[in-house]
């Protein structure tokens, strides 16, 4: 049944969980959101007869249950299409793309190139966002619990790396470029992509239940995809439409 | 009338009162003394109802005080029941306990107009009347915080009488004060008993002022009546040894008899 | 969404890793939080006004202003001028910092209350002001401090899960890490509840007797 | 360099947010505050077991627990609330169940002496706990309930984590689009501490003006 | 003996004693009475330098008190001055003030042994002779809290008494005991009176008391001396209208001169 897209209409506006996270998504000094993320959604939202979205910042890891809890109603936050998070809520195709990326220091003095190198180094730490898909492939790859530093945002990543806290610091590329130009720290260097590490795609994440509504939005996607005014949205953040377009959820959900 | 039929009285193990037994007359002025802890100001309270009885009755003016007849049957008393006989009686404390967040006139008009619905205009009118009698008209809007001992134990007694009770029961009611306030309140209390036909108890270790004040004086020990009689035999001519012994050591103690 | 007994069974060792943190931070904390009251409360009551003043002012800031903020400025500024500490450091310091502004008060109001009669027939025995502290003044003042001190260790220990925002791995963060990586909320969340309310029941009960021991002094 | 004047807005739009759950988390706590302290001096055992489960259950768990309760679980028996309201009521009914037992102290701290001369005007138990025991126990309770305000809008700050965008979580907008830590988390220190301030004042002038009388100077 | 000249005190603009010149003679035993408010706890207390002095010498055994003398010139006196100062003076207080955390021996022994390193065993044996003077000395291992007022003053005074001071100073050390109570404590102080040749200073309001008790009486109001003079002069026969008015009222209360 359509009858959450109704709901939507009635109620004017959507509600997107993002994460504050450049170039995925942002908030500016305005309070106004942007960023890919949302932006995409805006527009498929429009085209759908919902006249805006509202948007909350929300932690990594509260969102999956915000989402289960009704709190909002779709997730466009950079989240990572995994088979667990398949099985949690219904994504969209494909939106946004984007390899693994470590932030170390110049020079990259314990040598990483991939997870499994933090893994081996007995003293090395690195951080990620908490509930986020590099904390899961830093333990994937063996690197302790207690070798992995939950890191509340990207900010406070950069900052414990440069305060020596922490000795790697992964996210996105996307997100590391945008937060070493922001940081304009010449002691920085970034290694992009963490070898090993799967390029990953994001979806709109829905409860499960609002397929419909799901479906709706793949619709208006694969419209947008075809012709170009995907691309037009997401380009100019960095992102590549093309990585989006050659790959299906079906195949990212199936990924071991 | 106020008859006390064999009640008791203690606390956790210990007996204050035990089948004591007493009368008061109407418009009889009467005054307990006794050594500390003889049980005076328990008599008080419970006449008051501040204090419970483990045993016995009382009645006042032929009705019982703790205790209702329903059916025939004689229960234990309900808040209604003992609501209605606190209209009998008013109390005057040690301490004065006014309401130190009202000035004097609403100390003496609160009751009347909640208990009785007495409207403001007339509540005041009566009010005044009383706080005239006790010499506190003019601080009628002081409040309590502003008043010396005397001055606040003389509007305790307005705010007694403001709801015209049958019985006042006074305990110790100078005994909080400097000894130069001591007397102005005293002097309130013998026109009192002078001029209405109220029963009085009056509780007090000065022995003069019970002389002058009463008819009757009871002499109290361990929560029993040692002796009773007028106040010149009492004083002037005690029977027994106790009542002597205890006399003879307030007036070593500089008290006059 | 169901509650999964399975589940809870699952994610116990590491709650209970959590809880360990937890007490750990809220032990070091209440020290901290004892010694620093100590130095505020003798600071406040020096005759050197400067150093009173300003120990006032800066205990009132630190009263008036949230932990979690405290904590991001420890952890993360401090830094800036070359103070780098670890999580749990940063979270035992700003624990006791924080608290230790309320145990002053506690200090304060404990020496305020033992009677100026105490002063004074201390004075007429002659005592020094060294022997007046030792031999009256403390020994009365401690006592009726103790179950106030209590209260604010069992505050302290409910307000550690804001260590979790400087990467302190306590019992909060457990939580929260566990539900990120299975997606489940109730489970997690309700068992932290769950710890805190059966820790604080227990010292519930313990603040009672403490309270009973040294609550009065007889006079 | 960066454009501050646009991030200071943001900050004020947060600074309005804490003020606005201060005030109607205030208003929550002082409703549960004297329901449940009533509650617990009542005549009926009922009553009194009822407060008493209320007030241990809200200062037993944390007030991280109860955020995350009210944000994440109460959806899954059916009450979704915003985030808004989820802050309120955590704040509220937990700082509620601290003034309670303030409330009950204040009325117990009322001396015997003052029941007593209610019996003795034959005012019945509502009469005299509306006209004379309440009256006098609010004065007592006001210096302790400004407190509690305080700890209330200290506690504010946690609500950033349910992503209501209040003081401490514009701040931490503000630092991650600046990269800058320091200028945005002591603004709103500074910010934190007059609200603090504000409150203190407030509570101390209402004080003074129902203190005005009580302690007269002797005419 | 003791030399007071021309003293000033305030209490924030409050002005309770201005110029106020007195003298004690070695060994005299002095009554200070006068109404409440007048000045006559503060002169002790400044005596035991509980409070300090605005203006004005006092002279203690031809000893500067609040002064010292250096180098010909007379300076505030410090600490270590005050405290060579008061071993010659001890104090009994209205409300006993004892150590509640200390049993009746070591209230007694904790001065001498901290002030004069009197050891332990000399300084048990004094206390237990003072406290047989006093009549407590089966009390020796009670806490305060288990006496009785009368009990707690007469352990004060012998805690005041195990220093040895050569003059005391008793604040109404009967005020706020029960009157049955009164008699005791009165008895011991008779008996401290007429034994020993210390300096006695008394405050009280009971006039048949400081009758018995002093060579001389002093009467005070709003910081002066209106009157002073033997105990019979003054009680039988005041001379001043403000002393006759005053112990008029205290008579009319009750007291016996
Ligand atoms: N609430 C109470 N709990 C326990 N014991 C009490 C209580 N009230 C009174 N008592 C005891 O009961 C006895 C009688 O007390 P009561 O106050 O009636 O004596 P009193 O004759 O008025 O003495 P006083 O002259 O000292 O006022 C005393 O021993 C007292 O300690
Ligand atoms: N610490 C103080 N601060 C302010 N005023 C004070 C203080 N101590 C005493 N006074 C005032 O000084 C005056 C004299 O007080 P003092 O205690 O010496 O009187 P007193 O003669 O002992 O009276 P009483 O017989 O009531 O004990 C009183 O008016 C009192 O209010
Ligand atoms: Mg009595
Ligand atoms: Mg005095």
């Amino acid at each position: 049944d359509d009858s959450k897209l109704e709901q939507l209409k009635a109620q004017g506006f959507a509600r997107l969980a993002i994460a504050n996270e450049p170039p995925y998504t942002a908030v500016a000094a305005d309070g106004k959101v942007s960023g890919a993320a949302p932006d995409v959604a805006r527009e498929i939202f429009k085209r759908l007869g919902v006249a805006d979205v509202a948007a909350s910042i929300s932690e990594y890891g509260a969102m999956i249950p915000g989402l289960q809890a009704g709190r909002f109603d779709v997730v466009t936050a950079g989240l990572f299409m995994k088979p667990e998070r398949c099985a949690a809520v219904a994504y969209s195709e494909p939106v946004l793309c984007d390899a693994e990326a470590m932030l170390v220091k110049k020079g990259n003095p314990k040598g990483f190139k991939s997870y499994e190198d933090v893994a081996k180094d007995t003293t090395a730490t690195i951080g990620a966002p908490g509930g986020g898909t590099e904390e899961k492939l830093a333990l994937n790859a063996g690197v302790p619990r207690d070798r992995v530093i939950v890191v509340p945002d990207g900010q406070s990543g950069v900052k414990m790396l440069q305060d020596g806290r922490i000795d790697a610091y992964s996210l996105p590329v996307l997100s590391i470029n945008d937060l070493v130009k922001k940081a304009n720290d010449p002691n920085l260097e970034v290694i992009a992509p963490v070898q090993g590490a799967p390029v990953y795609c994001d979806g709109a994440a829905f409860k499960k239940g609002d397929e419909a509504l799901r479906d709706a939005f793949d619709v208006e996607l694969a419209k947008m995809k075809k012709s170009g005014e995907f691309a037009k949205i997401i380009e100019p953040y960095g992102f590549s439409a093309a990585a989006a377009m050659s790959t299906s959820r079906d195949k990212l959900c199936a990924a071991k | 009338m106020i008859k006390i039929d064999s009640i008791s009285k203690s606390f956790g193990s210990f007996k204050v009162l035990d089948g004591l037994s007493m009368q008061v007359m109407p418009g009889e002025k009467l005054a307990l003394i006794g050594p500390s802890g003889s049980g005076k100001t328990t008599i008080l309270r419970i006449l008051m109802t501040l204090e419970r009885i483990d045993g016995g009755h009382i009645q006042i003016d032929g009705e019982q005080l703790y205790h209702m007849e329903r059916n025939g049957q004689l229960l234990p008393a309900d808040e209604r029941h003992l609501t209605r006989m606190r209209q009998k009686i008013g109390m005057v404390f040690q301490l004065f306990n006014l309401f130190p967040h009202k000035c004097v006139m609403d100390n003496v008009t609160l009751a009347p107009m909640l208990t009785k619905g007495t409207p403001r205009a007339a509540a005041e009118r009566r009010a005044m009347e009383l706080l005239e009698m006790v010499g506190m008209a003019d601080k009628a809007k002081n409040m309590p915080a502003q008043l010396s001992g005397g001055q606040k134990q003389r509007v305790a007694i307005a705010r007694a009488l403001a709801l015209s009770p049958k019985i006042m029961l006074f305990d110790e009611v100078t005994s909080a004060l400097d000894p130069e306030l001591v007397e102005e309140v005293m002097n309130v209390m013998r026109k009192l008993a002078a001029e209405t036909d109220m029963t009085m108890l009056l509780v007090t270790h000065e022995m003069g002022f019970a002389h002058d004040f009463a008819d009757r004086v009871l002499f109290f020990d361990r929560g029993r009546i040692v002796e009773e009689g007028k106040p010149d035999e009492i004083f002037r001519n005690p029977k027994q040894e106790r009542t002597q012994g205890f006399l003879k050591k307030i007036i070593a103690a500089g008290h006059r008899v | 969404m169901e509650w999964d007994w399975n589940f809870v069974w699952e994610i116990m060792p590491t709650l209970i890793q959590g809880v360990k943190i937890t007490i750990l931070a809220t032990l070091l904390g209440s020290v901290l939080a004892a010694i620093v009251g100590l130095g505020i409360a003798l600071a406040r009551r020096s005759p050197n006004k400067a150093l009173s003043r300003t120990v006032g002012w800066a205990a009132e800031f630190i009263r008036g202003t949230p932990l979690l903020v405290q904590l991001y400025f420890i952890f993360y500024v401090l830094p800036d001028i070359g103070i780098l500490l670890p999580p749990l450091v940063a979270g035992v310091i700003g624990l006791g910092l924080h608290y230790g502004t309320y145990t002053a008060e506690v200090y304060r109001a404990g020496i305020d209350n033992v009677p100026r009669g105490q002063w004074e027939a201390a004075k007429a025995c002659n005592l020094s002001a060294s022997q007046t502290w030792t031999h009256i003044i403390v020994p009365q003042a401690i006592p009726p401090m103790i179950p106030a001190l209590a209260n604010y260790f069992i505050a302290m220990f409910k307000e550690t899960p804001l260590l979790s925002a400087i990467t302190v791995l306590e019992l909060m963060n457990q939580a929260k890490s566990v539900a990120n990586t299975y997606y489940r909320y109730i489970e997690p969340i309700t068992l932290v509840g769950a710890f805190f309310l059966v820790i604080s029941l227990f010292s519930v009960v313990l603040l009672r007797w403490l309270e009973r021991r040294y609550g009065k002094i007889e006079r | 360099m960066t454009q501050w004047s646009g991030y200071f807005g943001l900050i004020l739009q947060g600074a309005l947010v804490t003020i606005e759950l201060t005030l109607m988390g205030s208003v929550l706590a002082l409703i549960m505050a004297f329901l449940a302290g009533m509650g617990r001096v009542s005549r009926f055992f009922a009553l009194r077991w009822l407060a008493t489960a209320y007030i241990e259950f809200f200062r037993g768990t944390s007030i991280f627990v109860q955020l995350f309760w009210a944000y994440f679980v109460l959806p899954f028996i059916g009450i979704s609330l915003t985030p808004l309201q989820a802050g309120v009521l955590a704040l509220g009914l937990n700082v509620g169940a601290y003034a309670a037992e303030v409330v009950r102290g204040a009325i117990q701290s009322i001396g015997r002496e003052q029941y007593e001369a209610c019996t003795a005007l034959n005012l019945g138990r509502w009469q005299g706990m509306r006209h004379i025991i309440l009256p006098q126990a609010l004065l007592v309770m006001l210096p302790t309930f400004g407190n509690n305000a305080i700890e209330l809008l200290k506690a504010t700050a946690v609500v950033s984590l349910i992503s209501l965008t209040d003081l401490t979580f514009q701040a931490q907008v503000v630092r991650a689009q600046t990269g800058n830590t320091l200028v945005p988390f002591t603004t709103i220190l500074i910010i934190y501490f007059i609200l603090a301030l504000l409150i203190s004042w407030g509570v101390r002038s209402l004080e003074r003006r129902m203190a005005r009388g009580l302690d007269g100077v002797r005419a």
